[in-house]
């Protein structure tokens, strides 16, 4: 299992804050992860569309696309961050 | 030290809690970060800060050591406010004293610069058009990247 | 805004002032410095802070006014102590307010260069072997250079 | 008339703070004004010492030494500044 996080319109366009789930066969790097997410339906497929700038955190560690995941990871997916 | 809150700060008393009593500080440098009523040409009422529990302190607290790294710098502060603002409210306080100006400075903006690009805040705000995430700047970027080629 | 003033400022109050009610304002610089205990490697007690009245208050203007020309300014304020000072006491405060922190931070950086180069005051420090002159620095008049070489 | 003021150890080795002098003939420049002092006696010659520093506003602005000074100005000579 892993734990993954959305934020900002990430979040509002899943539909989703939180979610504990198995990681599927096959999938080795947020790469995957990110290609795995596509495919879940239209919330999905629209918060991970190519050319949109969804970027991730893994153990609240900014990571790149080529990032390994494995079980028990806190990942987080969320735009570009703007506060201060 | 790094404080993430929903409720304002005293701009003054955290500042003077910062040097009182160390007589090694000979200048010290903060910026504070206030909700303007316009963004681009759209007019803003309020607006609500998200946040990354967890995340947000640990990147804090990693832009905080950088700096201590980088700087003789006798003390730092960074506060930042999550949830809902006003126009005119503060959002964020960053701060770094040292025995010179210049470390205090430099020290101070970087500060925020990697607070704006590494921080897991964002920035949801009402317009006449609705709620709108704001975008990312480039410029915060370019900012942040000036800070890693040697000086 | 310029004061020259023997008593102690609220820096809290001092910037609170310069943002209170003006939502245009998205950053503010500000910039204090301390009287150290140590100058290079000499204890230092106390300290005076001579000045040379009316010119004073025109330069601190004349530097003001160059900084609101240089930049996109909401508001400027530097407050200059004179007279006897101790070790931690605040000597100085100038601060930046503008719609972006660049802008701010600049010419909070800028204010405080020229008015160590450029503002008549002179600092005689009390040390072990009696009270000296503090000799200007020549990294504050490079400080200043750094400005009039085009960005 | 010209009024002169001494500031920092130019006050201190001059003995003067600020005095009011007839600007002797032929003087018509903060450099012949700082010539004249060093002929002064012991304390103005150790104040305007060659390679010294002292430094000149004329009318409270800062000038170089080709300035002109002319009757009714107010002259300052100090060491540099050392505020903030």
């Amino acid at each position: 299992m892993v734990k993954i996080l959305y934020f900002a319109w990430v979040r509002e366009r899943t539909g989703t804050a939180s979610e504990d789930v198995a990681l599927p066969d096959g999938i080795a790097s947020v790469k995957d992860l990110v290609e795995w997410q596509r495919g879940r339906g239209d919330g999905f497929a629209e918060a991970f569309a190519e050319g949109d700038l969804v970027r991730c955190a893994v153990n609240q560690s900014h990571v790149a696309l080529d990032h390994p995941v494995k079980d028990g990871d806190e990942i987080a997916f969320f735009p570009p961050v703007t506060g201060g | 030290m790094i404080r993430v809150q929903e409720h304002d700060f005293d701009l003054g008393q955290a500042l003077k809690l910062l040097t009182d009593g160390n007589h090694g500080i000979g200048g010290l440098c903060s910026f504070v970060g206030l909700v303007r009523d316009m963004a681009g040409d759209a007019a803003v009422g309020a607006m609500t800060l998200e946040h990354y529990p967890g995340m947000t302190e640990k990147a804090l607290e990693e832009i905080e050591a950088e700096a201590c790294a980088r700087w003789p710098l006798q003390a730092t502060l960074i506060v930042h406010r999550v949830g809902k603002l006003e126009p005119g409210d503060q959002i964020v306080l960053v701060a770094a004293a040292s025995a010179h100006r210049e470390a205090a400075f430099d020290a101070c903006h970087y500060l925020i610069d990697f607070l704006k690009t590494r921080a897991p805040f964002w920035k949801l705000e009402d317009t006449p058009d609705g709620p709108k995430w704001v975008d990312a700047r480039n410029s915060d970027d370019e900012a942040t990247r000036r800070w890693m080629t040697p000086a």
